[in-house]
């Protein structure tokens, strides 16, 4: 247990810090839900160049290609936040679909698709999840038949977000009907300017569209689309949502959430006393520091079986689970210490914080559920975890 | 000794819930949510037919004449159906007029208020969940000077009932002079919220200390709306669970799922008992009224908090859209939470009533 | 919706109140786990004769003979609550056998037995669970051999209570090796002199020996011991299970807790401070009482089905569930509120109300466990309640 | 940057446990729990081969001169094996030494507590868990006047380190005049505690502010032992899952068994990380230290709790049962829970400490 820096990594982190200092003019934030635009496409080409993002893809593709080193790439994100600056582009086709060629795309697709996602020029969108498959997203129904040098794709996606300002889907569909569920399914890149796709804005509890339903009707791409081969999408598919499972549950914002929620607690008032003085939210407010804490620290302990290339084990598998539900905890103290003050939304001049309070409170509740159910996560933490038997299968009816 | 509903209030409330399919579908209550110009006007008139508007008032005054505990399953109805309507004015306003009211005031309200042609609302918020952000009514020879929050119908209303900051209460006319209403937006997007601001507003003082009164039968109200909702909330989530199907079965056939439909079943089925005592104890005035309504608040804010979310667990991806409407009722719970008092700020009172806390 | 009572109620309960008072002299405990003594045998036949027990038992078979009243029996529950009066004799052979018996044993053997249990001159236990065949009792394994006119028994019983004390013992047992395991149970009393059976006291977590383990070895007791007939044990327990639940879970001794609890708060201090001004355990107490409340009102409207010959429904369903948690976690928070005083426990200068609050908060946590645990509490409300599919069957492995 | 127990405090560990397996049978703790004349020499005896006495002592006093995060892990390890040993006493006596007694003190003492002949405790319940029953130590003169309760290892130790009401600590000797003992019996019968009398004994005072100090490695150190008794409480729950079979299949098949599983190691997991933090930044001075002990506290506090009863549930009724012993776990997790403070107190302070709370 030594959580000093070494003197080499001390230099790194005045060296993100002499460049965030340098470069505070070229700042532009990239949301993640829409298309970049040219400034924040210039700041993306500025941190691939120096390093602070795609550090470790290799050059060949337009990464910085430097060694992974996790302890780096954490230095990086304390030292971006700490300068309130944006960490570049955060999109699907970053998180998921580069580690994703990078592991198994063809040479042909990682020279394509690789550099002109992470610069920003080519925006993807994820073509998983259905009405009818959530949970069980190997019993998907989009269907991909064959017609010469061409797949004919039918069906319907569901939870596509950025959808509408994509360029291009990578896509789950069905291409052989006959074959075990889990053996019929491809894994296609194609454009979103394909006839045949249709958007369609899902709106949520929260009151705006997060995320979009998909539809495809006789939509036509070239077989050459396929990653890695027909029947084998399900295996792609996996090792991209490893990389999305690390995304969920990050510590350090919910440590920020906590202080927010904290300094909340301070500086409002009920019959002229602060809220934090009331002993009941305290306590809560206390009990809910405890767990982020530990989460924190949990994160610190994953992070350095990383480093190690160690597996995190029962730390990694809990983090989700735990994590989304700490976010709706912090959200739903916010709520109750603001008494009926925290029911407003959406606008009035009683408003606080833009209503991010009840927008978090359901929203965090969609990611309790989304990337996984809690339930399914309790599966997993049972079964991977503990070792316990899997669902036991049923006799037919 | 009978704990239980009457054939004719059951048939009331079962009748109430089935015309509320009608009259407030759930298209009906997302054009309401999605229009703020929208008063719900057609709403209110088709529950004037029930007696709706003139439940507590006297016959003599052409109401029918009923308690709170009818009041009370009505509630419930309207929680069910998310009905875009105000109900706490309709049953507040009167009991305040009744209890402190002279005969001329009686006289020049209730008809009206009975006939549903005269909407009410009641500005209580600040001495009972407290006071932020500087609002506070006072009164001074006659005029009320100030700001209210959270005042339910309060933009439509043509009578207010407006509690000071001493407690008293007050009649205000919708159309006095110096009155100012803005409408303050919720995550509750089936009942309305207003702030409403007081220039020297020519007001009526009502007599007697009637702001207990009306605080025990909010809370009973707003208990029964909420579980009204969470009743929904948990058919819902049973007739989803049955019919969506996951690894070839029914979700519903996995334990997990079952539990928590049974936990939510568990957490709601005792409140029932506790909603209707309350009511029944207030029409009674029996000794533990004022406790068991803030109780019914408070276990029910508890109770509709897990009943919203796990019922949206349930029905997983489906239940955070739009699509499925579920958040109306999830919201809905959520406002009869916090409104005129959260579940730790109502306990603090059941704390104080029986002298347990300073 | 009218909780009066009617003058001939009223009546009544000044006829109870007068017997009481006019009583006082012959109030004489019967604990539960023990032989009863004379003066509680004596205290038991007056309050048959009363009508204050046994009361709705047909005379012909020593009990008043009243019909049911369900309001009645609770007046006089509240009157000797109020009273401090000892409610006479309540053991599994009262509670569990005897009603068993009313409904399907034979002339014969209600002549036997209902009166001398009802008397407190014949001390029943319980052979129902095995260790092998506790929430799926149904699978118990305790054989009785055909040899003659005679069973021989061979096996173990476990969770036993009152079993040292017994002298006879109602018993499920399988008579029918080869039928589906339902069909294959029958249902026998006989005496725990017979020889072949050892009682072992089976020491719990409390630290004291509520329960037994019982072991037969080859005990022969003659086949007219069998109720209602062979291979139909598996109903007549339900039959007897039945009346056991309602035993659980009475929201007047849940309330009387709760009130202990809170004048445990406000005498008990800490720092020179009553814990009752503890404003965080103070908001539990209240929170704990809303259920308390609750489940009280819950229990009245359950009271006017029963008295209506309706069935209580979900009402019902929810009782042990929510009641047992109840008791337990009233046990927790005066535990809590205690501090390290809340540890004590067995004897000492500084001892709490004997320990009982470490003593609830771990029977408690038996009493959530036994008889159908939580789990299969949630079980019964979602299949039963709820119309939810049962645990659907597994394909053979 | 390495957040990780290193290879030497591992095997330490893991030997200890080992060994524990055997030192602290489960014969071995029921044959202490049901004897009170037993004093568990032969198990303090067999913890000298490893050091533990000295855990915290320097070398230079014949001690092994570690920090307290190798002394938590040694508390995890013994709260695994529900040692009957008492070791707060063994870790936070020596604390005070260094931190606050003169070279004589250290050298009249260290040694012997180093080689664990001597054998030491804390009293300084009332100045951090509150008084009760008119408990509190007064210093005056040289002499100690009062009760102090709870002490882990009060009843047989030759040292014991006192806090008086002020928060100020003094030496004092085990066979000094005036001073009486009597067991206090708690649920956990795998560690005693103590009352203390003082009718004018003789005490040394020691300097400085250290009671901050005893009390954040006491608030570890109670969290760790808690961790590892609740580790053993999970590993049981899901062996017996996977043994017991109901209708037909193992009970851990059943998703609701799997999920108490679930809910558990998710629950504690995080702890662990916290536990070592907290341990850590104590030894480096670190400005979270404080905070991150009161955290690691009463976070255990409560999933402690929850642990204890949701494996005993798992167990159904073998759970209560003294054949299992699982109750050995359950009421030290208990002990743990309430000792020092329990986790609402705690968090008090700890909202205390960073200015939230008056």
């Amino acid at each position: 247990m030594d959580l000093r820096l070494t003197p080499e990594m001390e230099a790194f982190r005045d060296e993100v810090r002499g460049f965030l200092e340098a470069h505070r003019d070229h700042y532009a934030p990239g949301a993640a839900a829409d298309r970049p635009r040219e400034a924040a496409l210039a700041w993306q080409r500025l941190l691939i160049e120096h390093g602070y993002a795609a550090r470790t893809i290799p050059k060949e593709y337009g990464g910085y290609g430097a060694q992974p080193d996790i302890l780096k790439t954490r230095i990086i994100a304390e030292e971006f936040t700490r300068a309130g600056a944006p960490r570049g582009l955060a999109n699907q086709g970053i998180s998921m679909l580069v580690p994703t060629l990078l592991e198994v795309g063809s040479e042909e697709q990682k020279q394509a698709w690789i550099g002109k996602t992470l610069r920003g020029e080519v925006v993807w969108c994820q073509g998983y999840s259905e009405p009818g498959a959530g949970s069980d997203l190997a019993s998907l129904q989009t269907k991909a038949v064959e017609d010469g040098d061409d797949f004919v794709i039918s069906g319907q996606k569901i939870w596509t977000s950025t959808a509408a300002q994509a360029d291009m889907i990578f896509c789950l569909v069905r291409t052989e009907p006959d074959a075990p569920k889990h053996d019929g399914i491809s894994y296609l890149l194609f454009s979103m300017k394909t006839p045949g796709i249709e958007v369609r804005p899902l709106k949520t509890m929260t009151g705006s569209a997060e995320f979009n339903e998909v539809f495809f009707t006789d939509v036509r791409v070239p077989k050459s689309s396929v990653v890695l081969g027909r029947g084998k999408g399900w295996f792609v598919a996996n090792a991209t949502l490893k990389h999305e499972r690390g995304m969920l549950g990050d510590p350090n914002a919910t440590e920020a959430r906590l202080h927010s929620l904290i300094e909340l607690m301070k500086t409002e008032t009920v019959d002229g006393r602060p809220l934090i003085a009331d002993p009941v939210f305290r306590d809560r407010a206390m009990a809910l520091q405890s767990k982020v804490l530990a989460m924190k620290f949990n994160g610190l302990r994953g992070l350095t079986a990383s480093m190690r290339g160690e597996p995190a084990g029962m730390a990694g598998l809990v983090v989700k689970l735990q994590g989304c539900e700490l976010n709706h905890q912090i959200a739903a103290l916010a709520i109750d210490a603001l008494g009926e003050l925290g029911v407003l939304y959406e606008d009035g001049p009683h408003l606080r914080a833009k209503g991010s309070w009840q927008w978090n409170y359901m929203f965090d509740l969609g990611l309790i559920i989304g990337g996984g159910t809690a339930q399914i996560q309790k599966n997993i933490i049972s079964e991977r975890g503990l070792g316990m038997p899997r669902e036991p299968k049923l006799a037919k009816a | 000794m009978d704990f239980s509903i009457t054939a004719d209030q059951k048939l009331m409330q079962e009748t109430l819930v089935r015309a509320l399919g009608e009259i407030s579908s759930l298209d009906r209550v997302r054009a309401y949510a999605g229009d703020r110009g929208d008063a719900g006007a057609d709403v209110w008139n088709a529950l004037k037919d029930f007696g709706l508007p003139g439940l507590l008032i006297p016959e003599e005054h052409g109401g029918l004449g009923l308690k709170l505990l009818d009041a009370v399953l009505a509630a419930e109805a309207l929680g069910r159906a998310v009905a875009p309507v105000p109900f706490l004015g309709a049953c507040l306003a009167p009991l305040a007029l009744i209890g402190g009211g002279s005969q001329d005031q009686q006289r020049t309200w209730l008809p009206g208020l009975a006939a549903g042609d005269i909407r009410a609302a009641v500005a209580i918020s600040e001495p009972i969940a407290g006071t932020r952000d500087g609002a506070g009514v006072k009164a001074e020879a006659g005029k009320l000077t100030g700001k209210t929050l959270f005042v339910e119908g309060g933009l439509e209303a043509d009578l207010i009932v407006v509690a000071d900051t001493g407690g008293r209460l007050h009649l205000v006319r919708g159309d006095a002079a110096g009155l100012s209403r803005e409408l303050m937006v919720s995550i509750d997007q089936t009942r309305r919220l207003a702030e409403l601001g007081f220039d020297g507003v020519a007001a009526e003082p009502l007599s007697g200390d009637l702001l207990p009164r009306l605080r025990d039968a909010a809370w009973a109200l707003l208990a029964a709306d909420a579980l009204g909702a969470c009743d929904v909330m948990i058919e819902k989530a049973v007739a989803y669970a049955q019919e969506r199907k996951q690894f070839g079965r029914v979700i519903g056939s996995f334990q997990a799922v079952k539990h928590m439909c049974a936990e939510m079943a568990a957490e709601v089925e005792p409140a029932r008992s506790l909603v209707w005592y309350a009511a029944y104890a207030f029409d009674e005035g029996l000794d533990d009224a004022s406790l068991c309504c803030a109780h019914a608040k408070a276990y029910l804010g508890e109770a509709g908090r897990f009943v919203a979310r796990t019922s949206t667990e349930v029905h997983g991806g489906m239940g955070i859209t739009d699509l499925l409407g579920l958040h109306f009722w999830f919201k809905r719970i959520g406002l009869d939470r916090q409104l005129l008092g959260g579940p730790e700020r109502v306990r603090d009172w059941a704390a104080r009533l029986q002298g347990l806390a300073a």
